[in-house]
């Protein structure tokens, strides 16, 4: 008798301090949510600003995206470009590309690409590689990333997008040559699909969600 | 397949998870005096690890994605794994009262093994399916339970060794840790 | 009549602790005679500046700790390990990479442990890997052989060079220094060059390196000759050169253009001075008659794997410190059948 | 406010399932008597002297498995006996606590000189083991065999006629002597400690 | 238990039984995120706000606990703490956030807190708990901040670097190059040399110990001798 | 497997097979076999100690003052692994208490003094006509009631294993005349002058025993002692199959173990004996005092004994009387030379070293060894092992010598015993290769003892907490007794009962502090 007891105490104790802690989280969480979204939509746009210069358009930069799916790009996953404009004239493209092969997982790139092919500037969104080895891509850490900037296909050659070690131009890290050989990888993709699809990415009118979707069905 | 072999291999040997990535240390450090203790240590979070990718993989998947709940996750999974282990605590504690004796402070320390935690949170970060789950968490396991079954057998060594008085013990430990990762780092560009 | 007393057995053999280090270091010279004579005066600076960093460190650390000096400095395994770090440097490094290596090797990986006899792992070993890890620009600065060199160093220049970083005018020590046949195959293959190609190269001789096949054959010699006199037995040798000639001709048999062959791996990188000199470590190698050839051949096939796919284009270090790290278990699991407990 | 009480019910529910799991657990698996006390026990020297500062070596067994006492807290048992339990327990090996609890002395067995003896009884009520023979107003004496040396009997005896002899030395239990002192890494330990 | 004196809780934590020196625990993070100085400070104080309110809350409620569900209830607490904080500190003190983003989830698993809140809060009156995890933390945070130092200078030659991080503009140039052209000793900065690292610091700590164990020992001969 | 407890594969003895390990020594033989075998006279004293051998000690029959003769028993066996000592000659009990005794504790142990009386009078006795006729429990009775005991050195009461137990069924006789140790020359000696002796204990031992076949296992560095045994095995013409099997001379074949492995192929299981296997194993000096003892019933009252080492002047093997002081074989052997630095009984290898020379020769001295330092320098300080494994490769049991060092070294006794310190049979070839100059032996000795007297403590402790508890027990009872009691007397009155019992005890203090002060005072009790 006292058995059946036991255990049903054991359930509601249990329940009620499951119950109470995730109240307190839940509450917390519906309390700061929409001030984290502001937050992170305030950090976005400045990652944003560090890869295109807001002077160089004037559109709302955050809601004008499209999605679009490419396994080179994404790693599986949808890939979100946002659209810059200068009074409606496409200016640049700004990439969220994934690097998949990190030294320890994938690496989120923004990756800002203007018109004339130029990259305009690359920010790394989130990585999980090793610190004080393969952080040094953080534009905190190092100026390594900045040294993008300007760069574009022709320059240098396709071929030589990759790291020294692989016979290319852009330097590793010691000791840690995988996360600089993924994120260059991964610009230079980006930069390939830029080239070859500019005109369907840029030319298009602000989507609304429905045809963001259909252009990514087109694909 | 092999991309639950490459799975293997990389938890195990490339990423392994003391040595490399730095999860599960405590018990690493805690029962790794004695070969046979670490073996039952091993067992038991290769048991729990495994089990808890699983139940956590299946908590995430059926009850947090559906109601929109992530950010319930880390409570979530870590009631679960709590769960597992306090439950396979009493079993071994009825079962195998030795093995208890020697386990029973780092049962309960499993739960707050960083690697259990960590695989769990992994999972869901790698987008891994059931089956890759539990390779993941198997593999995990496996690679823990063997760096922590060759180091005990290093310590037991150790133990009588001429050491220096202020090294002795945790200190000479985890120098001999530190060369263990050194050789591990030997594995580094073997996957991905 | 009274008279003083001891333990039995009173006879006792002739080995000795220190004949059997010295033995080991006369056994090195065939190899250490053609790594001077193909890689120049870079070997001998190493030589001299890791074995006396080895002597001085031991002797320091074992005064420090309160135990006899002059005793335990003469049974020469401090400078047997300065010997066999120094064996593994590049010639071009500078002064500081043997030193601090001998340092990490004899303070961290055999004092902190108790000195002779007791180190887990083997401590040249882990000096190297230390640099290895630390330093891979310095740690690549190898020589090219005699014949292939535009120029050579003279004695001077190369201690000029080690010392003071200072280079004779008009040669930069990238001109100078060239990247070993084993690392040469990693890169170029990772460039999809087909083997048959890199091979092409002067730098290749018949049967691995040019230069690099007699430094082999040197401590092949060696080794053969501490066989003989018994210092090591047959089992780490043959399981290590044999765990790698079979994994070698396992892939080398499926795809000749992209796996190296078995020779040239038995005749590359350290994989003489490894199997007869590293590997054989008493200390740090498992003691068991079984244990020695799972040892043995446990470090050929982790050779062998990262050499083929790993980030490292030598895997004799790390190889032999991740079966180190085995010991202990593989001691415990291949204890010899005792007289008298069953089976035969 | 519905997302907080979803959460709250979802996490609530997932957790009072658990809970009734653990609960019936803990009838199905419940452990009766621990039996870590016993093998405690069984290691320790069974001299009852109380030097442990525990009543005798069961109470002591006792502590150590609830984790109130230290494992070197015993000097009859020595260091064998530490290592034994450092074994038993999968703790580190720990110096015996010689400034608390005394040190570990060789064998010794209690005698009463029988000239002085008054056939108190004193003596034999407090030996824990029984070693002591004798009838009231006649003279005891001590069965050496059975005597555990526990110096009991010394406090309560009213005329100090009780004394602790150390068992003499015979070929049949002579132990051989550790050779580590001639140890060169060893040997001068002593003075690195001093 | 009633009678524990304050002056001995911070002794146990912050030498004594220290939880990094000398229970081990906690070393997860303690070797993970050391590289710097900085992410020492940032992950040691994350883990003394955690473990003082998470020692509290379980102190609190020490009685109600049944054993079996003894764990499972701590962590309930101590997840739900860390999230709570996680939450919060996003939504109010975001830029810290994004500096110690990575540590916060961490902390949950740190075997400290859950080792400490097993072993003294579940036992202990509130105060003395909250003290306990003050001190512990603290004792925690110092060897962080300790090894961190220890592999930034050897590892890369500097100190405090990326200090701006954590204290803002007002830190830009706390920035220390202690040796100028320093090639960087990478082992330090590697998982063995957080190992190494932290024997090295544990065998100081034992020096020390023994250095103090041996003194009155001496100190008392020395008054015996001459008499 | 077999049907039947205790059955063996088939004897094969065509071949000879190798034993694991094993090391080539230098002999150092020659000197003392260089002069025939010679009998030492009775010394004035002899010192018998009681225990002489593995078991018990035995107990004296005789008081001091008592007139022994030759062969009389003069302390009887005690309980079943013991046997009896019996005077070495006839003269006087002169003492009976703890001498110094050959024994590497360096201890004293108890003894009987003989003091000679010069004639040497034997005790009258009838020599048994035809051993056939006995029965094998009679015989054994015969050799147990002779004091024998295996003479190759462990000194293990021979009676006892002659008698294998029924299901073990003996299929071969084993006669260790190996003598691997180097120096040690007794049993060759005995070989080559007596070996009528030999081949007669034998057939008693074959008879007892009932076995069909013997094997005598000699060296073959002792071709004199062969060629005597062969000849007098081939003029022998009665039933059983005697064989001389010559062995590579590879030190330890002498060990029971071994010696069985090379001529059998079999191996003692471990921890069991060579009963176990259907062999018994003896030694030829044994096999002699055998013959003695059934022949012309004799007790086991001399041996013999090999003086050599280049710290006697003239080394020989001497017949002695058990007891007599070993100065006297010395002085025989001409003396020491100026040298001398150590004197050990027993082998190089096996032996231990005496403190003195005044210790009494017993029943297990094969030997003794006197050396300068010049041939046994003192031991090299230890180095730690470096664990080359060349112990592994000598050692005949297979052990793993380092790991039984390492546990030893470490008091890890438990760890010693998982890898089989028991199986160690002590030869000494791990320390003899070991360049480390560790004193391996003497670790395995150390760990042995230090086992032993766990095993000991444990008993006692054992007994010690079964009698707390039922102390504790009995306590409790009259506990509730006397409260029960209490309760019934409460209702009776109560008187100064307690008074009464307290001034008793006080009276009785009073006395006895009386008794202590004068006690105290008097001198001749003061100490
Ligand atoms: C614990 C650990 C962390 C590492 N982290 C990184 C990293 O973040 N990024 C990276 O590229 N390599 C990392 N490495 C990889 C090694 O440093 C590897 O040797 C290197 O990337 C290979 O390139 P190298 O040719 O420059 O040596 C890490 C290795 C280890 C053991
Ligand atoms: C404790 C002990 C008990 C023994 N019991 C028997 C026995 O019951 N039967 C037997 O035949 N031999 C017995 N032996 C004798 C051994 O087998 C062996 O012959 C003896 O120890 C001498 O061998 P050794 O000189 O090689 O050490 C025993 C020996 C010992 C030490
Ligand atoms: C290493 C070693 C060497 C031995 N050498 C001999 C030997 O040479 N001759 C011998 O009779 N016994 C030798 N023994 C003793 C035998 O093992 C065994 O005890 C003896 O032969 C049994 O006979 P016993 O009981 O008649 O003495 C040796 C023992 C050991 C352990
Ligand atoms: C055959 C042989 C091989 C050895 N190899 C090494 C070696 O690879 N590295 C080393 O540091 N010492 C080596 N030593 C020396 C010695 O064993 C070493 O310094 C110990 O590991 C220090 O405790 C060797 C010694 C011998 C006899
Ligand atoms: S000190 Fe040891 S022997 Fe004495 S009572 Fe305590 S446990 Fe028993
Ligand atoms: S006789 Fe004395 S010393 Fe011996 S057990 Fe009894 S009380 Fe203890
Ligand atoms: S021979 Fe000596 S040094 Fe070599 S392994 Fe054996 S004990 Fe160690
Ligand atoms: S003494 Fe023991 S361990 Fe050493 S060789 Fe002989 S049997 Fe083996
Ligand atoms: S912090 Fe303890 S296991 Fe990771």
């Amino acid at each position: 008798m006292s058995d059946y007891r036991h255990i049903l105490f054991t359930g509601v104790l249990l329940f009620a301090f499951a119950a109470i802690g995730t109240s307190m989280v839940a509450v917390t969480y519906e309390q700061s949510r929409e001030q984290i979204e502001r937050n992170e939509r305030q950090v976005l746009r400045r990652q944003l600003n560090q890869v295109i210069s807001p002077e160089r358009y004037d559109n709302n930069l955050l809601e004008d995206r499209i999605e679009i799916s490419d396994p080179g790009l994404g790693a599986g996953r949808p890939v979100t470009v946002y659209r810059a404009y200068m009074q409606e004239t496409p200016v640049a493209a700004v990439f969220t590309s994934v690097a998949p092969d990190g030294y320890n997982g994938s690496i989120r790139l923004l990756v800002g690409i203007d018109v004339n092919g130029i990259v305009t500037g690359v920010r790394v969104l989130s990585h999980r590689e090793t610190p004080g080895l393969g952080d040094a891509i953080e534009a905190g850490r190092s100026d390594w990333i900045e040294g993008f900037a300007g760069r574009s296909l022709g320059d240098p050659p396709v071929q030589r997008w990759r790291v020294r070690r692989d016979g290319g131009v852009f330097d590793q890290f010691t000791g840690a040559t995988i996360t600089p050989r993924a994120v260059v990888n991964a610009i230079r993709k980006t930069l390939l699909y830029f080239d070859e699809h500019q005109e369907e990415i840029l030319a298009r009118p602000a989507p609304d969600g429905a045809q963001a979707d259909e252009e990514t069905h087109d694909e | 397949m092999t991309e639950y072999l490459l799975i293997l291999i990389s938890t195990v040997l490339v990423n392994n998870f003391v040595l490399v990535k730095f999860l599960g240390l405590c018990p690493f450090m805690g029962v790794s005096r004695k070969l046979e203790t670490a073996t039952g240590m091993g067992l038991a979070t290769t048991f729990v690890l495994t089990l808890s990718s699983i139940c956590s993989y299946l908590a995430n998947e059926y009850l947090l994605a559906p109601l929109g709940l992530e950010y319930l996750r880390t409570i979530t999974f870590i009631l679960v794994i709590a769960v597992v282990v306090q439950f396979t605590e009493m079993v071994v504690h009825k079962t195998s009262p030795l093995l208890y004796q020697v386990l029973g402070i780092f049962l309960p320390l499993i739960t707050t093994n960083c690697a259990v935690l960590g695989v769990a949170l992994l999972n869901v970060q790698e987008q891994h399916g059931f089956l890759e789950s539990a390779v993941y968490g198997f593999g995990a396991a496996v690679g823990f339970s063997l760096v922590l079954v060759l180091f005990a057998a290093i310590r037991e060594r150790v133990a009588v060794a001429d050491v220096p008085t202020p090294f002795q013990g945790a200190s000479i430990a985890l120098i001999t840790a530190g060369l263990m990762s050194l050789a591990f780092m030997g594995f580094t560009g073997l996957v991905k | 009549m009274e008279f003083r007393t001891y333990s039995s057995p009173h006879l006792s053999g002739t080995n000795h602790v220190g004949r059997l280090m010295r033995g080991v270091m006369l056994a090195a010279l065939p190899g250490l005679i053609l790594a001077w004579w193909f890689f120049g005066w870079g070997v001998l600076v190493n030589l001299v500046l890791a074995v006396s960093t080895c002597i001085g460190a031991e002797a320091a650390m074992l005064r420090m700790r309160r135990r006899p000096v002059r005793v335990t400095l003469g049974d020469g395994s401090a400078a047997l390990t300065g010997l066999l770090l120094a064996l593994a440097l590049p010639p071009f490094a500078p002064w500081w990479i043997p030193v601090l290596g001998a340092l990490f090797a004899i303070v961290i990986a055999k004092q902190l442990y108790g000195g002779l006899g007791y180190n887990p792992f083997n401590p040249a070993m882990v000096g190297y890997v230390v640099l290895l890890i630390s330093f891979p620009r310095e740690m690549t600065l190898w020589a090219p052989p005699q014949e292939l060199a535009d120029a050579r160093l003279s004695l001077v220049q190369t201690l000029a060079w080690s010392l003071l970083g200072t280079l004779p005018a008009g040669t930069g020590i990238d001109a100078i220094s060239m990247a070993t046949p084993l690392d040469t195959i990693k890169t170029q293959l990772g460039l999809g060059l087909t083997l048959t190609e890199i091979q092409a190269g002067p730098r290749f001789g018949s049967l691995g390196g040019y230069g690099w096949e007699w430094v082999n054959l040197g401590f092949l010699l060696g080794g053969g000759w501490l066989l003989y006199r018994g210092t090591i037995q047959w089992q780490i040798p043959a399981g290590f050169l044999g765990g790698l000639f079979v994994m070698a001709l396992l892939f080398y048999a499926a795809d000749s253009d992209t796996y190296a062959s078995p020779l040239f791996h038995l005749f590359s990188g350290a994989a003489m001075l490894g199997a007869f000199f590293i590997a054989t470590d008493p200390v740090s190698a498992s003691t068991t008659p079984r244990g020695r050839l799972v040892y043995g051949i446990g470090i050929g096939i982790l050779v062998y794997i990262i050499r083929a796919w790993g980030g490292y284009p030598d895997g004799v270090a790390f190889a032999v410190l991740l079966m180190n790290m085995a010991v202990p278990t593989i001691d415990y699991y291949t204890q010899p059948r005792v007289y008298g407990q069953g089976g035969e | 406010m519905t997302g907080v009480l979803g959460a709250v019910l979802a996490l609530g529910l997932l957790a009072a399932v658990f809970g009734l799991l653990l609960g019936y657990a803990a009838i199905r698996f419940k452990v009766e008597s621990d039996p870590v006390v016993d093998q405690i026990n069984a290691i320790l020297p069974q001299t009852q002297c109380g030097q442990c500062g525990y009543a005798g070596c069961r109470p002591y067994a006792e502590a150590i498995a609830a984790g109130e006492a230290e494992i070197n807290q015993c000097p009859p048992g020595g260091e064998a006996g530490i290592r034994a339990l450092a074994d038993l327990l999968g703790r580190d090996f720990v110096p015996l606590n010689e400034e608390e609890h005394g040190e570990h002395k060789g064998r010794m067995v209690a005698v009463i000189d029988e000239q002085i003896c008054i056939g108190c009884t004193l003596c034999i009520q407090a030996c824990p083991v029984d070693a002591i023979l004798g009838a009231a107003k006649h003279m005891h004496t001590v069965i050496e065999e059975e005597c555990t040396g526990c110096e009991l009997c010394i406090e309560p005896c009213p005329v100090d006629c009780i004394d602790m002899v150390p068992v003499p030395e015979d070929i049949n239990q002579w132990r051989w002597p550790s050779p580590d002192e001639r140890r060169i890494d060893i040997a001068d330990r002593s003075t690195a400690s001093g | 238990m009633s009678e524990t004196s304050y002056p001995e809780i911070a002794r146990n934590g912050l030498w004594n039984n220290n939880p990094a020196l000398v229970q081990l625990l906690g070393l997860c993070p303690l070797l993970a995120v050391t590289t710097t100085f900085i992410n020492g400070l940032g992950l040691g104080i994350a883990t003394t706000l955690t473990l003082i309110i998470s020692n509290s809350v379980v102190s609190a409620i020490r009685k109600l606990v049944r054993p079996e569900v003894r764990i499972p209830v701590f962590v309930l607490v101590i997840a739900s703490t860390v999230t709570v904080i996680e939450i919060s500190m996003n939504a109010w003190f975001h830029e810290l956030y994004l500096i110690l983003g990575i540590f916060i989830p961490l902390i949950v698993t740190n075997c400290s807190i859950i080792g400490r809140a097993e072993a003294f809060a579940s036992k202990n009156r509130l105060r003395a708990a909250f003290t306990d995890g003050l001190a512990m933390g603290l004792g925690f945070t110092a060897v962080l901040v300790t090894l961190g130092a220890l592999r930034e200078i050897i590892g890369k030659g500097t100190l405090f670097a990326q200090s701006h991080l954590m204290f803002g503009e007002l830190a830009a140039n706390w920035s220390l190059t202690l040796i100028d052209d320093y090639r960087g000793f990478l082992l330090a900065v590697l998982p063995p040399g957080a190992f190494i690292g932290l024997g090295l610091i544990i065998a100081v700590k034992n020096l020390i110990d023994q250095r103090r164990a041996r003194r009155p020992v001496r100190a008392a001969a020395g008054e015996t001798a001459p008499a | 497997m077999a049907d039947h407890a205790g059955d063996h594969e088939r004897l094969d003895l065509s071949r000879l097979h190798h034993f694991h390990g094993g090391l080539k020594l230098p002999e150092c033989k020659a000197a003392a076999t260089a002069t025939p075998l010679r009998t030492l006279p009775v010394p004035p004293r002899l010192i018998l100690p009681l225990q002489q051998h593995i078991g018990e000690p035995a107990r004296p029959v005789v008081a001091i003052g008592d007139q022994v003769r030759k062969g009389q028993l003069i302390a009887r066996a005690e309980g079943y692994v013991s046997v009896p000592v019996h005077a070495s000659t006839s003269g006087r009990v002169t003492d009976i208490g703890d001498y110094p005794v050959p024994h590497p504790s360096g201890l004293s142990a108890p003894a009987i003094v003989i003091d000679s009386d010069g004639d040497d009078t034997p005790v009258a006795g009838t020599p048994h006509g035809d051993y056939r006729s006995l029965d094998p429990s009679e015989l054994r009775n015969r050799i147990r009631r002779a004091g024998i005991v295996g003479l190759g050195g462990a000194g293990f009461p021979t009676f006892i294993k002659m008698n294998p137990g029924p299901h073990k069924p003996v299929d071969l006789l084993l006669i260790n005349g190996a003598e691997c140790e180097p120096y040690i020359s007794c049993d060759d000696m005995l070989m080559r002058e007596r070996p009528q002796e030999v081949i007669e204990g034998i057939h008693i031992l074959m008879h007892a025993l009932q076995v069909g076949t013997c094997v005598i296992g000699v060296e073959d560095n002792k071709p004199e002692a062969i060629a005597a045994l062969e000849q007098t095995v081939a003029a022998d013409h009665r039933l059983g199959d005697i064989r001389v099997q010559a062995i590579p001379t590879l030190y330890p074949s002498g060990g029971e173990k071994q010696l069985i492995r090379i001529l059998t192929g079999r191996e003692v299981p471990s921890q069991g004996l060579p009963a176990d296997i259907g062999i018994v194993c003896q030694n030829p000096a044994t096999v002699a005092a055998v013959y003695h003892a059934i022949h012309r019933n004799e007790p086991l009252i001399s041996r013999i004994v090999t003086v050599t080492g280049t710290g006697v002047e003239a080394p020989a093997n001497l017949e002695v009387r058990i007891g007599t002081p070993m100065r006297h074989l010395i002085e025989a052997c001409g003396g020491y030379t100026p040298g001398v630095d150590r004197m050990l009984m027993g082998g190089p290898m096996m032996g231990f070293a005496l403190t003195s020379d005044a210790l009494p020769v017993t029943k297990t001295t094969n030997c003794l060894l006197a050396t300068t330092r010049e041939e046994l320098p003192p031991p090299e300080p230890p180095r730690p092992c470096i664990r080359c494994g060349e112990c592994v490769r000598v050692c005949p049991a297979q052990l793993l010598p380092q790991q039984l060092y390492w546990f030893a070294h470490a008091r890890d006794f438990d760890k010693a015993q998982d890898y089989n310190l028991f199986d160690c049979i002590e030869c000494g070839c791990c320390a003899y290769v070991c360049p480390s100059r560790l004193p391996l032996v003497q670790y395995y000795r150390f760990a042995k003892t230090e086992i032993w007297a766990q095993e000991r403590d444990r008993i006692k402790a054992d007994i010690a907490r079964q009698r707390h508890e039922s102390r504790q027990e009995r306590l409790e009872r009259e506990k509730r007794e006397r409260a029960e009691r209490l309760k019934r007397k409460k209702q009776a009155v109560r008187e100064g009962d307690d008074n009464s019992k307290q001034a008793a005890i006080q009276a009785a203090l009073e006395r006895a502090r009386a008794r202590k002060q004068t006690g105290a005072d008097s001198p001749e009790k003061s100490d």
